[in-house]
């Protein structure tokens, strides 16, 4: 299993039935992938899209229904459709459950950093700030560690940040990590690691649950 | 009253310099029919306010790879290399907002107000201390209202006196837009009379439509890009 | 012809060919009676409709479908219904062309008081201040005196105004008068009467147009 | 999820002294059914947020007649006698203000922000200096979100998991309200299944719905008021 793979098949599990989740783009939407296809839960998608599923096949496909990375989706019986500000008014309104996200950064007290690298790369910050300082549940899906093998969990993000103290859990392709008043809390590791090595490739500090 | 306009007409009224709302959020809900006549007309000037810049060679990079806007006010240009180059270079001015707030920036505009009150981003470094207010005891971030001369829309449908219906992700921006500009123009392959809607199915109703341009038919930009699909 | 019959049949022909107009509670909505079927006219109701049209035979009555003042209306083609937030956006940002508009007093600056008379009548503005403030041309239909015979054209409103200088024109059931800068015009008399007799009836000073 | 509750459970969710936001204009829209269990039930001392307060003897008249409203923010009461006799006698406390204005508060709750800035009436008396803001050199008033703890609203078709859709004038504040409170209970004489609505036909996303009350049928509150049927 690739760490991509490792990811989101513990991913799914974080989306209990019945919930209104939102998968941002990158890893996140591709989670939708993993979910069996009579699973109870309605999907968010930030351009308007309540009851977002998985791609049409090619016959089927709409060039009008994308979701937020652009992909085609097809709809679940349900779904609704609607404009860009009923669609925060949602994300503000708390309405939804669980939103996963990416992160360039993400730190011991729960903040997010995932949209602007100064002097390299600031595209614009899309709907994630929103969703991070609003969704009562957010959960990181990212690599444990950069391209280069520097850790992307830090003691406190270097980067400007999305939210302060918005995450609720890290899955990275090592563990789950729990964000605590005590810091992070490791709950379960995705591979054959020790906690040392586990600590080694992770900035900030971890304590392993019993 | 009828509001059917000729591509070439609907586009002229708009002057170089000018404020344009375009809706649309990637592909679906772009009005490239008229942005390509905006391209072929060459106004220059222009400011931008659309969610995104499409794609390379697509819809509003056309326009801003021909170097006719001055200024974009947008959320996400992450899909578009050369317009963050053009970005960087200093060749084009990009002003960024979240998306709910450019969003809700637009729908105030729309709404007749001139700001509004929220608590998003009021940490971070997107707001400046001069953005904040005390009022009655809480701190709040104000966000002005975002207005436009004009809007260009795409809608599925739409009958001769303006209303308008919008498909799948295609509504996005472009009812916000449409109360937003104070000269709506909407392009459409799909025009009928009055009647053809149920009143409770019109998402725009026909008092913010100012000009329809009907088109033939839909060219292939208007279709699925083959890159976003997942093999 | 009664007083209200008078002001109505002139009221109609305020009405231009493919305008937008509201009409408000009390004499205003009995106007769309006297409009021609193949009229090329939307009625704006600030409940939500843009379209509404004449009472429906009572068979084909909907009782979820009323005007502004509780009247069963019917809908032309290519009405459209709408949410309160739509429906005062649309007023807001100037989309209508005429709102028609009663008045307790209207006054030679085109001053309008039509919503409280402290101490004796406040049921609330509903939604008469924002058509007052935001319609380009307000045209004031009201009886030339009060039911004691006292003037309801005044030099300045003496009640709460509901918007400043907002009236471009009042179709009394005596006059048509337009509130110009140099005061009222009287531009037709819609009965036989002299000027010394209808300036008798008007608190504020009428000129008679040439 | 299916939302679907019994007319006495969902109202009993209600507290005494709880804020309620009431859909309707008049009679369409209006939560007869609703509001009548919250009359049987009894709850008291409530602050009650709709357009009117309905016709004496009907609908949220009732309840007012019942003692059971301690203050009332609406936009006009002038059909009903008995109401502007209770506030006159200072038995209601009413709260006034323009009916978009009205709208707009509950809007403003709905979309998470907190006020908005307006001109609407900023000259007249129902303007007090302290409402007033100076903000990059322009005067606004700054009328602030109006948000309610629950909405009592009536659908004319649903689906079990919350969306809506409305039907003639009767979606009026119905949407506003459904995003606005923080508990929103809905009753419907047309309950289905999911899939029953093109998606782009949904009023309100099922996002914003808390209960579903199917209603056996509509009784005769819900008809033509035969006194406003002109002859």
């Amino acid at each position: 299993m690739s760490a991509a793979e490792r990811i989101l098949s513990r991913a799914v599990n974080e989306i209990t039935p019945g919930s209104i989740v939102n998968l941002g783009i990158g890893l996140p939407t591709q989670v939708i992938r993993y979910l069996p296809d009579d699973f109870d839960v309605q999907i968010h998608s930030e351009n308007g899209i309540l009851g977002a599923w998985k791609q049409s096949p090619p016959e089927a496909m709409d060039p009008f229904l994308i979701d937020a990375a652009g992909a085609y989706v097809s709809l679940r019986e349900g779904a609704s459709l609607f404009d860009s500000a009923v669609s925060f008014a949602l994300i503000r309104r708390a309405r939804l459950d669980l939103t996963m996200i990416g992160a360039f950064e993400v730190d011991e007290q729960g903040n997010l950093a995932n949209w602007k690298i100064p002097g390299k790369f600031s595209p614009g910050i899309g709907g994630a700030m929103e969703l991070a300082q609003k969704t009562p549940r957010i959960v990181v899906l990212t690599t444990h560690t950069d391209k280069h093998g520097r850790p992307k969990i830090l003691k406190s993000c270097r980067l400007p940040l999305t939210a302060k103290a918005c995450v609720s859990r890290i899955v990275s392709d090592l563990a789950v990590m729990d964000v605590t008043p005590q810091g992070l809390v490791v709950r379960e590791k995705l591979v054959e690691i020790s906690d040392a090595d586990l600590q080694a490739r992770t900035e900030a500090e971890l304590t392993f649950a019993a | 009253m009828k509001k059917n306009q000729t591509l070439e007409n609907a586009i002229a009224a708009i002057p170089s310099g000018a404020v344009v709302m375009v809706g649309g959020f990637g592909n679906p809900g772009t009005p490239f029919s008229l942005i390509n006549e905006l391209v072929r007309q060459g106004q220059t000037g222009l400011t931008i306010i659309k969610n995104d810049a499409n794609e390379p060679g697509h819809g509003l990079s056309r326009l801003i790879e021909n170097g006719q806007v001055r200024k974009l006010i947008t959320t996400h240009i992450g899909l578009n290399k050369g317009v963050i180059e053009l970005m960087n270079q200093g060749d084009l001015e990009v002003a960024f907002h979240p998306q709910g707030m450019l969003a809700e920036k637009i729908r105030t505009a729309g709404a007749g107000s001139f700001g509004f009150l929220t608590d998003i981003g009021i940490d971070s470094e997107i707001t400046q201390p001069e953005d904040l207010l005390e009022w009655q005891g809480q701190t709040y971030k104000v966000e002005m209202a975002l207005p436009a001369a004009y809007a260009l829309i795409h809608a599925a449908q739409a009958d001769w006196i303006g209303n308008l219906v919008y498909q799948g992700s295609a509504i996005n921006f472009s009812p916000l837009m449409a109360m937003a500009a104070n000269h709506v123009i909407v392009e459409t392959p799909d025009l009928g009379a009055p009647g053809r809607f149920k009143p409770e199915h019109v998402h725009t109703p026909g008092a913010f439509v100012d000009s329809i341009v009907p088109l033939e038919s839909l060219t292939s930009e208007y279709g699925v890009l083959e890159h976003h699909v997942r093999r």
